[in-house]
């Protein structure tokens, strides 16, 4: 661990492990990082301990990278640890930026994801009544659990981020992108972005980047999910029809799923300066709904299931309302 | 004491603003717990707003624009006509009570129907007691 | 029920003086200023108003024209100049004319001419009769004595008979006058009792004419009362005391000096309505109808050739005074039969008898409302 | 922002504001606010010495930004911009807070008035710390101007126009001048001919060199805006098919009228079905042939003319008509002189006899011996066929208020006194020029008192009886107010545009589109070499829709921004 090399950690909480495969995704440019930098934790990938980043100074850690959301305490406890012997936080990916798919589970309360997933599963075995507790005592021993949260937060809700890297995952160049620019900064070679920027994606929505046509006149009758009509590959999805998050979106990811034929889904979070990319997708799709009849526009939204999952499929978190509040 | 909601409205300024106006030329009197953002045109009120008041602790939000087929701008409180339906069943996955977010059509002449929906909604709200969403809120960064 | 409407009425009553009637906007100004405008009798704008849609059958049931003494107040207030006080002058005339089963009232209304020419025809007939009669009998130089041209004692029998006349057709149109006012109304009842008990209201009415006092002007009043009461004495006198008024040529002081009074008070009080009435500068005087003069004419005629043969008897011109005395007679019998039961004159009755119903009715009214309202209970 | 000042002006309005609301109470709550300098209360800020005091303080405060918590905004903004103006402030740097219209009037505790006052305060203070300064701009007006509709006060605006050098073209939907006037005999209360009136109008116009009359014709589209529209008209063609032209004005003046009430929706008049049952325009014509008659042909001994026919009833149109009352005593003084003899009653509600002349016409009518009738609103007559036996053809059953007497009146004929409504085509009309209507459909004024020709669509004003039911003299003054309007800008040649609009950043459009067809006024144009949404300013009348609906935000409201909303919600919430 040579002197010169820059200390990083990269961590992950509630969060699949995408993050932290669209790193390694970078293919030679691991070798990079490598050669920059001395890992000091990262599970997924390298053997540290908790306790080994406990033991450094406060800063010692040039740049922590921590993908994922807090959905329990142990991710909470990680997120402040990081913070404080980093000097640079980054939130990476769509779960530690907004919440991510994780935080979807703010709309239902913490009582029926345990229901769910312990009590009520079709894959538990019959008359399973056992479920995770911070604590339990087991033959004289006292057990403990990170303490499941009532809700997912994303990163900064919970620890001061310095920069926030979108999307789920981000994608690999732009992953490069971000942590070279980091580096650089770190190391002097280039201005460091403004604290709490994104890095990583572009400043204009995901229609920017998209090669599909856009007409002028944008009017919706019906909505279709991908597999109901018959698309034309070079036509605007959201003209076909087909609830594309592209226009609400941050650009970055290369447009691949628009150029796969399936609709944007938001994973790069917000335009820059939108507060709730949700709110602004349900604003601009309502815009072009093609009817002045309240009956007409209820019997079009029956054509557009579960709007809000969709809307905030990463941002529940990130939206105003955060969370369920239904009492 | 009884708890007196905070509602924030926002009317537009052709008809609903003017219609709130002519409430007051008229001296008919309601229940003071709306307060009133005027924007030019339903069209301009952003989802958003919405969400925003919500979480900045208003326990009710009222939008109000001219009358279908009344629009100063022809068609723009249709816009919020298609906005409110899809707003209000996301409102209904955050767990927002029904009642706590109405959109009502009032014309720059009904200063009497802008009167009679404040006060209803002042009561239907009261009934509903506080929002939930900022207690909500704080009690969640207490929990860590 | 629905009233039927005679839009044609208020142009028959233009012939009995209410030429303003339809400017009237109701705006109320006359009953509020009226003095004797009060519940249930509210005047004179709900008259004009039934006059004004010709509700005939309703009309002809009022009271409230007779409980009018036509001060002029309400004419002087009118912003229209729809003249209600005139107006109820009219609508009296007209309810004369109903009252009236003859006809004879309302053609006299209708018609000047033939007011005049009854007056003239009664006049000549009755002076013809009375030529007949003196000649058949006595000497047209014998005033008094057993060759007396017109005996007391004959001219007495006259008199009585034709006051019985008289008495026959007002009577008639009088009990008329009850049953379009009181008798046929559904609506109230007017216990007998309470005709016996509030009976002394006639008399009180008929000599005083207190309500007239009310006004706020008082001269009419003054003037109303002295040729009403001068005018009773003279009848009394004429009926009952008749041979001591012809007695003389000594005066005789004890009925003399109430027969002088008399002919002074109806001299100076019709003398001075004549000019009133000429002059037009009152306003209820301003428009008087042709019966209105007649009245008036004849009333003079009346007084005059009265004092006229007073005087030649007491001067002991006996022919002149028989000369007069018929033609006296020629002024009196058309003024009477006429008048009295067909004309002017019948207010007389109509307006102490208007005030003694409308008393009654409002009683009556005023218990029923009681009755309906509850009384109150004891606890 | 840090350095900012905001000076908060708390009026009292007399004591129209202050008899309600704690003013000091305000000026302690806010006062505590961040960037506020100076706040004061007075009596009547919008006077001038309010002004004065609000110069005089951003003087001697270096105030940057001005908050008056007073009446609306639609009321005094204008007035309060100007002080700012003068001030050498940019007028865009005031923020009102209504707390009279919208507060002190419809509140009567003063405790809970007070503090949404407060709160509608601080509100406008935080939201004018993020105002911007905004330019006004100005353009080109064009001199000409489209009338629509060729009735009197149609007529009556192209003259003056014409008559002060300036195209006009009238468009006129049937195939003659006049109007609704071209169908009346004679006018109250003069009773002039309404023929020789309308003869000098239409004659004047049809050989005046400035206007082309487009008769047959029909406005088909408005585009543009105030000094610079572009109508296209459809005309009929010669041969039948229709033509589309376009013509370029400056202004549009609305004069489309009214219709008359159909008066076979009141079933118990029996209209349509007893044949001596006719209209107010019915009779209207029978007087134009100088000729009274009943169906069969009798001169009628009985005339009644019922009132408020369609008018002042819940069930048809709650309002006033204006002009039956003294058209009915015009019908009783023609009926009489048609058919001497005839008696004439007058069934009405009240006597509406306003205007110069008319209480004296009402007399004139009285004397003329016209029965008056007057009924209950909502309490309709009742016509029925009379008996063999009567004198008439029709009796009328009135619950007469004066008397307190039902009456039954006979008739022979019965004119029913149509009210005005609203013409079907009203909704087209002003969905075509943008303007609005009230809930019976006539046009809405841009101030009922102050501004009663124009609209709230700049350049698009409104005269005659689209507005409201009025009178030839009403409706003339209304016209040629408007004329005036129109002449008083196209002598300056420009004209000043607002500042408040939608812009594009281009930084941020993606290029979507999802703005482009949401424009009403088409001002969002798509440069497809760019791939960027444009806003044109001139265009753009600042509704926000695409504001609200771009879903990438990058259309800013200006005046109305996001930031400006924001800080206000958390004003009134604070």
């Amino acid at each position: 661990m040579a002197e010169d090399k820059l200390q990083i950690a990269i961590y992950w909480g509630a969060a699949c492990g995408g993050c932290d495969v669209s790193i390694l995704d970078t293919d030679a440019f691991i070798l990079e990082i490598d050669k920059a930098a001395d890992i000091r934790l990262w599970p997924i990938a390298t053997d540290g301990k908790y306790k080994d980043i406990e033991a450094l100074a406060d800063g010692d850690l040039d740049v922590a990278i921590m993908s994922g959301a807090v959905r329990n305490s142990e991710n909470e406890r990680m997120a402040h640890l990081l913070r404080q012997k980093s000097k640079v936080f980054v939130a990476y990916g769509s779960c530690a930026y907004m919440g991510g798919i994780p935080s979807l589970a703010n709309l239902v309360p913490r009582e029926e994801i345990i229901k769910r997933a312990y009590l009520s599963n079709a894959s538990l075995e019959p008359g399973n009544t056992t479920v995770p507790r911070p604590r339990t005592s087991l033959n004289g021993y006292d057990l403990e659990l990170p303490e499941f949260y009532a809700r997912v937060y994303k990163l900064d809700q919970v620890v001061d981020v310095d920069y926030y890297v979108p999307g789920c995952p981000p994608q690999p160049g732009q992953a490069q992108i971000a942590i070279t620019a980091l580096v650089q900064a770190l190391t002097g070679q280039a201005e460091a972005p403004a604290k709490g920027s994104v890095v990583g994606a572009y400043e204009r929505a995901l229609c920017d980047d998209c090669k599909r046509t856009k007409a002028e006149e944008k009017k919706v009758k019906r909505f279709y999910r991908p597999w109901e009509i018959m698309q034309d590959p070079d036509v605007c999805l959201m003209e076909q029809g087909m609830l594309c998050a592209g226009s609400a979106t941050r650009s970055g990811c290369g447009v691949r799923c628009p150029d796969s034929g399936i609709p944007c889904r938001g994973c790069y979070g917000p335009a820059p300066g939108v507060v709730d990319q949700g709110a602004k997708l349900l604003s601009a799709v309502a815009s072009i709904i093609d009817s002045k009849d309240a009956e007409d526009i209820d019997e079009i939204l029956l054509t557009l299931p579960d709007f809000t999952s969709f809307a905030n499929r990463y941002s529940v978190a990130a939206s105003p309302l955060q969370r369920s509040h239904r009492r | 004491m009884t708890f007196e909601p905070k509602i924030v409205g926002f009317l537009c300024n052709w008809c609903s603003y003017t219609g709130a106006d002519l409430a007051g030329t008229s001296r008919i009197h309601y229940a003071p717990n709306v307060r009133i953002i005027r924007v030019m045109c339903s069209a301009r009120i952003d989802p958003t707003f919405v969400l925003k008041a919500l979480h900045d602790g208003a326990d009710g939000v009222l939008i109000c624009g001219c009358h279908p087929g009344d629009c100063h701008y022809s068609e723009g409180n249709y816009k919020m006509m298609r906005r409110y339906p899809m707003l209000k069943s996301l409102l209904a996955d955050y767990g927002i009570e029904d009642e706590r977010v109405r959109l009502e059509w009032v014309s720059a002449s009904e200063g009497q129907r802008f009167a009679d929906i404040v006060n209803d909604m002042t009561e239907r709200v009261r009934a509903l007691g506080p929002s939930p969403v900022k207690a909500a809120l704080e009690a969640d960064l207490a929990e860590r | 029920m629905a009233i039927r409407a005679n839009p044609k009425l208020i142009t028959e009553l233009e012939i009995y003086g209410a030429q303003d009637v339809s400017k009237c906007y109701h705006c109320g100004n006359c009953s509020a200023t009226c003095p004797f405008s009060k519940e249930p009798y509210i005047f004179p704008r709900r008259s004009m108003r039934s006059l004004q849609m010709g509700l005939e059958s309703k009309l002809e049931s009022d009271l409230e024209p007779w409980l009018c003494y036509y001060c002029g107040e309400c004419s002087t207030e009118c912003p229209r100049d729809a003249e209600p006080g005139e107006t109820m002058m009219s609508l009296r005339r007209w309810l004369t004319a109903r009252y009236d089963f003859t006809g004879i009232a309302r053609l006299f209304y209708l018609s000047a001419k033939a007011e005049i020419l009854a007056v003239i025809i009664v006049a000549l007939i009755a002076g013809a009769g009375f030529l007949l009669y003196g000649f058949s009998q006595g000497s047209i130089t014998q005033y008094g004595g057993p060759n007396a041209f017109l005996p007391a004692s004959s001219v007495h029998i006259f008199d009585w008979t034709l006051a019985a006349v008289l008495l026959a057709l007002l009577g008639t149109n009088c009990a008329r006058m009850w049953w379009f006012t009181v008798g046929r109304d559904t609506k109230v009842h007017v216990p007998l009792s309470a005709y016996v008990r509030k009976i002394y209201l006639l008399p009180m009415h008929f000599f005083t004419q207190m309500r007239y006092a009310k006004c706020e002007q008082k001269r009419p009043w003054v003037l109303h009362l002295v040729l009403m009461l001068s005018y009773v004495t003279m009848l009394v006198l004429i009926m009952f005391f008749l041979e001591s008024m012809w007695s003389g040529p000594a005066v005789n002081w004890s009925v003399h000096a109430f027969g002088l009074a008399a002919t002074a008070g109806l001299l100076v009080t019709t003398i001075v309505l004549l000019r009133k009435r000429l002059k037009k500068t009152e306003v209820q005087y301003q428009q008087s109808h042709e019966t209105d003069w007649m009245f008036l004419v004849l009333l003079i005629v009346v007084v005059a050739t009265g004092l006229m043969q007073f005087t030649l008897h007491r001067l002991g011109l006996e022919t002149a005074a028989n000369v007069n005395y018929v033609i006296h007679m020629m002024a009196v019998v058309p003024m009477l039969l006429l008048e009295v039961p067909f004309s002017k004159w019948s207010h007389m009755a109509y307006r102490p008898l208007a005030m003694y119903f409308a008393d009654l009715k409002a009683e009556e009214m005023v218990s029923k409302e009681r009755e309906a309202v509850g009384a109150p209970q004891a606890a | 922002m840090d350095d900012l000042k905001i000076g908060v002006f708390v009026c009292n309005c007399g004591t129209n504001i202050a008899k309600v609301i704690d003013c000091d109470a305000v000026i302690d709550s806010v006062e505590r606010l961040p960037y506020v300098a100076v706040a004061r209360t007075y009596k009547y800020m919008c006077s001038d010495p309010g002004q004065d005091m609000i110069q005089a303080d951003i003087e001697e405060y270096g105030l940057d930004r001005v908050v008056v918590a007073a009446c609306s905004p639609r009321m005094h903004e204008p007035t309060f911009r100007k002080a700012l103006q003068k001030a050498g402030l940019n007028p865009y740097f005031l923020e009102m807070a209504n707390i009279r219209e919208q507060c002190s009037w419809v509140h009567d505790d003063p405790v809970a008035a007070t503090e949404k006052a407060a709160a509608l305060t601080a509100a406008a203070v935080m939201r004018v710390a993020h105002h911007e300064a905004l330019e006004r701009r100005s353009v080109d007006m064009c001199p000409n101007t489209l009338v629509i509709g060729g009735g009197i006060a149609g007529m009556s605006a192209a003259l003056d126009l014409a008559d002060a050098g300036n195209r006009v073209y009238l468009a006129e939907r049937s195939d003659h001048l006049g109007g609704n006037v071209a169908r009346a005999d004679l006018t109250a209360p003069y009773l002039d001919s309404a023929r020789d009136m309308l003869t000098e109008r239409v004659t004047r116009v049809v050989e005046h060199p400035n206007i082309d009359v487009l008769l047959e014709s029909q406005v088909r589209k408005v585009d543009g805006f105030v000094g610079n529209f572009k109508t296209t008209i459809r005309a009929k063609a010669d041969d039948g098919a229709p033509v589309d032209s376009v013509y370029d004005v400056g202004s549009i003046i609305v004069c489309t009228g009214y219709k008359e009430f159909d008066a076979s929706r009141i079933t118990h008049y029996g209209y349509g079905k007893l044949p001596n049952v006719v209209t107010s325009f019915e009779l209207e014509k029978m007087l134009r042939a100088g000729r009274v008659t009943t169906k069969e042909g009798k001169a009628p001994q009985y005339v009644a003319i019922i009132h408020c026919v369609g008018s002042r009833n819940l069930e048809f149109h709650a309002y006033c008509s204006r002009v039956c009352c003294m058209t009915a005593l015009k019908y009783a003084h023609e009926v009489k002189s048609a058919v001497p003899g005839a008696y004439v009653s007058d069934i009405y509600i009240d006597m509406h006899a306003f205007g110069k002349g008319m209480e004296d016409f009402y007399r004139r009518s009285s004397e003329i011996k016209t029965l008056f009738l007057m009924y209950e609103k909502n309490d309709y007559p009742v016509i029925r066929k009379a008996d063999a036996t009567d004198d008439c053809d029709m009796l009328i059953e009135v619950n007469e208020t004066l008397s307190g007497e039902t009456i039954e009146m006979p008739a022979d004929l019965v004119v029913l006194m149509v009210g005005m409504e609203a013409r079907e085509d009203s909704e087209e009309v002003a969905h075509l020029v943008n303007i609005s209507r009230d809930k019976d459909g006539w046009f809405i004024e841009s101030h009922p008192k102050l501004d009663p020709v124009a609209t709230t669509t700049d350049g698009v004003y409104i005269a005659g009886a689209c507005q409201a039911p009025k009178d030839i003299p009403d409706s003339v003054a209304q016209a040629r107010a408007a004329a005036a309007r129109i002449l008083a800008r196209t002598a300056l040649g420009k004209i000043d545009i607002d500042a408040v609009f939608a812009e594009v950043d281009e930084d941020k459009c993606s290029g979507c589109r999802m703005c482009n067809e949401l424009c009403p006024y088409v001002a969002i144009e798509f440069d497809l070499e760019k791939r960027r949404s444009h806003v044109i300013s001139a265009l753009c009348k600042a509704c926000g829709a695409c504001v609200a609906a771009c879903p990438s935000g990058a259309i800013t409201a200006r005046h109305f921004t996001d930031k400006q909303i924001f800080s206000e919600i958390e004003g009134v919430l604070a």
